[in-house]
């Protein structure tokens, strides 16, 4: 059965504006937020409206009816991770906190003066400064995986940097930047082989690629919410329990004891050893209404719709004269990073926005991806399955007039 | 004797003559009372199945075979459903125990308190006594 | 002008409901979490679903009007606590993120092995086991102020205390078991004798008592927005510039930072310094509303009504046979923490969800204050301003109805 | 010499001829394309006004109690607005800039790139600005 793009986009209300007088919205920045289906606010409204308790410890109905909610969604983010346990699902509010509980808290079980971190040089900067401090208050070094004039992850550099010092590889599993899909089943492996453990920043990966964290064997996983179609203010960490148990509590506080005394203090069982105070429960709810929605679908039927909307929209921008692409890898998520020779991007942002058309310019967070290339920042449209090829033509034409402006 | 089932469901019929869970819970209540409280000797930590909001005892005998639990709450009504369990898993084979399947909670409507947070040591005990079960089944086929 | 409950109330809709067939539902479990007025839920439905773009670095108009009125949002409770500048208002995701970290990133600039940390016998876990781990990790020492009969902090005790070896004070501005209003003014004023920084826990203050942190001279004040009729997932520490400026930042990642290079990272300025990653927009602006709906009334007639309430309800469940009070200090907040001779708190409980009462029970997050009066758990109404003098008379022939049923 | 007002007030009307944003945006790029460069060796980072999304090079010199500005970016429509600032300011007081409102980015409907965030230099411009104004006062009044 075909993706039905025009259905699809019927959940999402919010695209079908005008977003300045005769301007329609063409939302092309789905890499930093995804649109919500109405499913989602549904489900928001509901928990916060009408079945608003705070969640586990409450002896009445709608706490527990709350908590209930609350916790069948982990059942539901660790099916859809494919995780060993309920218990190594760990709620968080976004993919940053995610990757600052792991680099804290596995860098205090396992990191030693002299030990080395790898993250790659196409990371976010969520996924690079949480290491770099961590190696600073730790006396670690922190070591780089180069990328290629495609974007593609230098494997071979990879294998030289791994050694028996090596003790975390923190890696994207989709660059922000790029697109590129990195190997990170091979990533693993590898470090696996050296006995370090292996951290995927999934914020782009998880609405893109299937993700079987048994499978991909990777110690952690870590995304946002409101990446793939959940609210803000959630997040989740996958970590294999063996690890979770062992490593300290990151913050503290109610929920995630078992007893306190001033002298003593005993930690509650996963995964609410990790998870201390009130948690965002209502938009957990409703991260829970967008998995369900993706679900329905089907990422791969997703997946292949995006799939064929870049490709079109690449063959139509590569028209275009001094059109540059970053990021040429084989295997990349709907994400286009470009530049129009002689054109600022921010000043190609401001006027998009004029025209309607929603996308990111700038350093993209991922300061040493702009070093790379000497650039100061680029012009990203990140595309979604709601996006059609008519919104494709549009940015084409809106381009071509655009340049024009500038010359 | 009767299966585990059997008792369930007689446990099911006793409640569903109750029309208000008003009386549901007086039943529990009773029941509560009524349970024999365990030896003080084995209410320590040991055989402590921490919860949040009350506290359960539960201490198993293994004997012939079979196990018999002995258990009791600070709370009435936490100590009735610790009656009912004990009904249900009394003198029973490690076997019978780790095969069975729980419903007549939920079917009496008390799902709440199998809820999968602390609120008070239910699923724990449930947990514990198959745990016991397993131990034991391993002990007499090892 | 008086305070009309039933108009306050119909902003509140989950209030009129009946939580099981033919029970009403009474709403008393306002420590834990506030339910939403209406405005609340339509700012967060709008942002998501109709104006919804990753703030702070966009370009395109939704991501510009989401941060406006995110930012805007940070002038409202900059105003709100009277702040001296917007610079010195963090949002976490809630008391417990601020606190951490508070203790975090204070206790790596200023705590050294040999130095105390004080926080009182009433705080919440939120406030005492930070302080545990991080004297734990500084080799500090962590010292507690006791409370009196009526549940009072001994600022006898307290003084004998402090000493130059005093970093940080922590307490809360109100006690969420024993509903006592802290002399904080009092308690900052001597530890900034002592050289010591004042932490302020307001989870329970902020809803209850004018809080103008310039006055008070605090030099930090915690709070989660969904105890203050705002959504889950949202927090605010306050906290001095200075010191602000001077701390290290506790998370890490995108936004936080100026620039990155694998060498060396360099931080944005205040607030920002402090807000690593995607924040909580939709719901930062949900507690925008919320604080704008408390303005519009005024905390003072909400707490008069809230103040006249308890003394109404004091009154009529101490006539219950074997009722004890935990909590009588002079000045409180509408919390009533008690138990019933011979009836457990969760059986209490339990049968109070029957009828419709939404109560906490059990240890509340404070085992020192159930270990201070030997209790295993107690039962807590805690009270809010649309709450009306029929549910507490509803509650006390409730309460007189169960006690029979136990003898 | 025309007060700093009646600069704003012109650029409003000439910005009020344009019905269409297009023709708004097309004359701030024609603004800053006739925008004189700076002098190289001010295009350093001392004088750089760091913005996430574009660089604004912004270099004072100071005579007969006068504040002269030169100013540069990389994108061509902040050059533009850096030109209309440098308009509006150019050859003040201090005590001129630092008693001025700045109206005209509203009112030419550009208050956008006035948001308290990092997408452009222009806030940091004008603080910036008003920053080397108030130590110039300073200085001469001391
Ligand atoms: C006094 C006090 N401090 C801290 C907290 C923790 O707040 P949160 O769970 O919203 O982080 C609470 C909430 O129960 C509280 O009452
Ligand atoms: C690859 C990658 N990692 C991490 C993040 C940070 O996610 P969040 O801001 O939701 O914490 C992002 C979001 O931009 C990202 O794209």
């Amino acid at each position: 059965m075909s993706f039905d793009v025009q259905e699809f986009r019927s959940h999402f209300p919010i695209l079908d504006q005008e977003i300045y007088p005769k301007k329609k919205l063409v939302y092309f920045d789905n890499a930093a937020t995804t649109q919500k289906p109405k499913c989602v606010a549904e489900a928001v409204e509901h928990y916060m409206m009408k079945v608003n308790g705070n969640i586990h410890r409450g002896t009445h109905k709608m706490a527990s009816d709350a908590t209930r909610a609350y916790e069948a969604v982990r059942d539901q983010v660790c099916s859809f991770m494919n995780a060993a346990s309920r218990e190594e699902i760990i709620f968080t509010k976004g993919t940053t906190e995610s990757i600052n509980l792991v680099a804290w808290s596995l860098g205090e079980m396992c990191l030693q003066t002299g030990d080395e971190v790898i993250v790659s040089e196409m990371e976010h900067h969520a996924n690079i400064v949480p290491w770099q401090v961590l190696c600073q208050r730790k006396g670690a070094i922190l070591k780089v995986i180069p990328f290629d004039k495609n974007g593609e992850l230098r494997l071979d550099v990879f294998e030289t940097l791994l050694s028996d010092k090596t003790k975390v590889v923190s890696v994207n599993h989709a660059s922000n930047v790029l697109g590129t899909i990195n190997p990170i089943e091979k990533i693993i492996q590898l470090a696996h082989l050296n006995g370090a453990y292996v951290v995927i920043d999934g914020a782009q990966g998880i609405g893109h690629c299937e993700v079987d964290v048994q499978k991909l064997d990777c110690d952690f996983y870590a995304f946002s919410g409101h990446k793939v179609y959940g609210p803000t203010g959630t997040g989740v960490l996958y970590g294999k329990r063996e690890l979770l148990e062992q490593m300290p509590p990151f913050m503290t506080g109610g929920e995630m004891i078992e007893t306190v005394t001033f002298e003593q203090t005993t930690y509650n069982v996963l995964p609410y050893k990790f998870e201390p105070g009130t948690p965002n429960y209502t938009d957990v709810i409703g991260l829970g209404a967008a998995i369900g929605f993706v679900l329905s679908y089907g990422k791969g039927k997703m997946v292949a719709w995006e799939e064929e909307l870049y490709q079109y929209a690449i063959s139509k921008l590569s028209q275009i004269d001094g059109f540059r692409l970053f990021g040429s890898a084989e295997n990349k998520v709907g994400i286009i990073s470009f530049a129009i020779e002689g054109v600022h991007h921010f000043d190609l942002g401001t006027l998009l926005d004029q025209l309607g058309f929603a996308v990111r310019t700038g350093r993209l967070c991922a300061d040493p991806i702009m070093d790379h290339f000497e650039v100061q920042g680029v012009t990203r449209a990140a595309l979604s399955p709601y996006n059609t090829k008519e919104e494709v033509d549009s940015f084409y034409s809106a381009l071509l007039r655009l340049q024009q402006m500038f010359v | 004797m009767k299966t585990i089932n059997e008792v369930q469901d007689e446990i099911i019929e006793e409640f569903s003559m109750f029309d208000d869970w008003m009386d549901k819970y007086a039943n529990l209540i009773e029941m509560g009372n009524e349970l024999n409280d365990i030896d003080p000797k084995y209410k320590v930590d040991n055989y402590l199945i921490k919860g949040c909001q009350s506290r359960v005892w539960l201490y198993p005998t293994f004997e012939d075979g079979k196990i018999h639990f002995e258990g009791e709450s600070d709370a009435i009504i936490v100590k009735g459903l610790v009656s009912l369990l004990l009904k249900v898993y009394e003198d029973r084979t490690a076997k019978e125990i780790l095969e069975s399947e729980l419903y007549f909670i939920d079917d009496i409507g008390l799902t709440q308190h199998l809820s999968p947070t602390r609120s008070n040591g239910l699923l724990s005990m449930v947990k514990q006594m198959r745990l016991y079960a397993l131990a034991y089944d391993r002990k007499i086929n090892s």
